[in-house]
């Protein structure tokens, strides 16, 4: 299956990387799209999950053709 | 209802005056009208700020500017509505925020102007990265509290 | 601070950006501005209104509309404020009043400004006699509640 | 001793009177003022009172010199 993850601000920096496809076969959750996109990184604590555009707990499931976003606490307003 | 990221600079009180102009079909009709603007300071965090870039999530912060005005619509008796919002490179004194919010009476267009406000910095994708004037930059981490 | 009753027609968004532009010394300085305009509607528990006069005592009004203002000042950190009030002969889409608070933070814009509406409804001198379709008139007899 | 009366809004128009001047031997508090300013009328339950352009109560005593003001509940705003 194939999953896009992208990551914004401070995490876009850190790791360096705003996109990635994954062509993911071991893949069924948020935390495993997390590690095979960063290779095992550390997910800092207050990063916040969307699927879809959609909030989503770190435990939540992916599917097929899914766009799954990593980003720190939101500063707008 | 108006909502709106914007790339460029806007004067917040000539986007409302604009706007409520084109609402032909709200005259006489409000008796409320509630507006935060929100601009960007030359200082944060006891440091001199010179300029901001705002990154935003496009489609996601597009979606939840929506979802946010959609859930005021239904708890508040709301006659009209306006949100823009800022991003890219920004300068102190540049707006970065205005909600404008029209209703019969004063309460509901007080509560939903807030309630736009707060559920828009609470979940709405933008992140704030200032820098500062030694050529520093950092990220806002948090905002700051509502209460 | 600029706090004014008005016999003439104003329009809300371009007194406040004409204010804004003259406050030099607050460019930079303002993060939260919370804006209230009331606004004539041509209808009034549940009788088209075809006009309004509004009645005021001139002296005890301007010193509550002062009074009131300088309560604000006292109770949150408020870097300016805008109050605005009409008096005489009024027609629907006419602007009542306009209070704008500019404060470094949104709470204390937005409890200012709510602040000094709330206090001018029950305390300063004001009354509005309204003329319906049929050229009758009536007083107003009380202020919708704030609630 | 000298008071100035004065009445607004309905109050004006239902006693037909805006102002009067009061030349009082034995006016001691509000209430003497309404009374000799309108010849005995009922005061309206609501009426509200101010003195000088502070608001106070229909006990509160009159000097020489005092502008009493009578108005309805205000609608402004």
């Amino acid at each position: 299956m194939t999953i896009t993850v992208k990551f914004f601000s401070s995490l876009r920096e850190s790791l360096d990387m705003s996109s990635q496809t994954l062509n993911a076969q071991n893949v069924a959750t948020v935390i495993d799209a997390w590690n095979q996109a960063t290779n095992g990184a550390k997910m800092p604590d207050n990063v916040l999950v969307a699927i879809n555009m959609d909030y989503v707990g770190r435990g939540h499931q992916v599917k097929d053709g899914d766009e799954v976003a990593f980003f720190p606490p939101v500063t707008g307003g | 209802m108006k909502i709106e990221i914007r790339e460029q600079p806007f004067n917040a009180w000539q986007e409302l005056h604009g706007y409520q102009e084109t609402c032909n079909e709200l005259r006489g009709k409000y008796g409320a009208t509630a507006v935060f603007a929100g601009t960007m300071r030359d200082t944060n965090a006891s440091a001199a700020v010179k300029a901001m870039f705002l990154e935003h999530y496009p489609e996601m912060t597009s979606r939840y500017l929506d979802k946010i005005a959609h859930q005021a619509l239904q708890q508040w008796t709301i006659q009209d509505a306006l949100v823009l919002h800022r991003v890219g490179d920004i300068h102190p004194e540049d707006t970065i925020v205005l909600i404008a919010v029209w209703c019969e009476h004063r309460d509901e267009a007080f509560q939903a102007c807030r309630f736009i406000l707060e559920e828009l910095k609470h979940r709405a994708p933008f992140w704030k990265k200032e820098t500062l004037s030694d050529n520093t930059t950092r990220w806002v981490s948090s905002n700051t509290p509502a209460k």
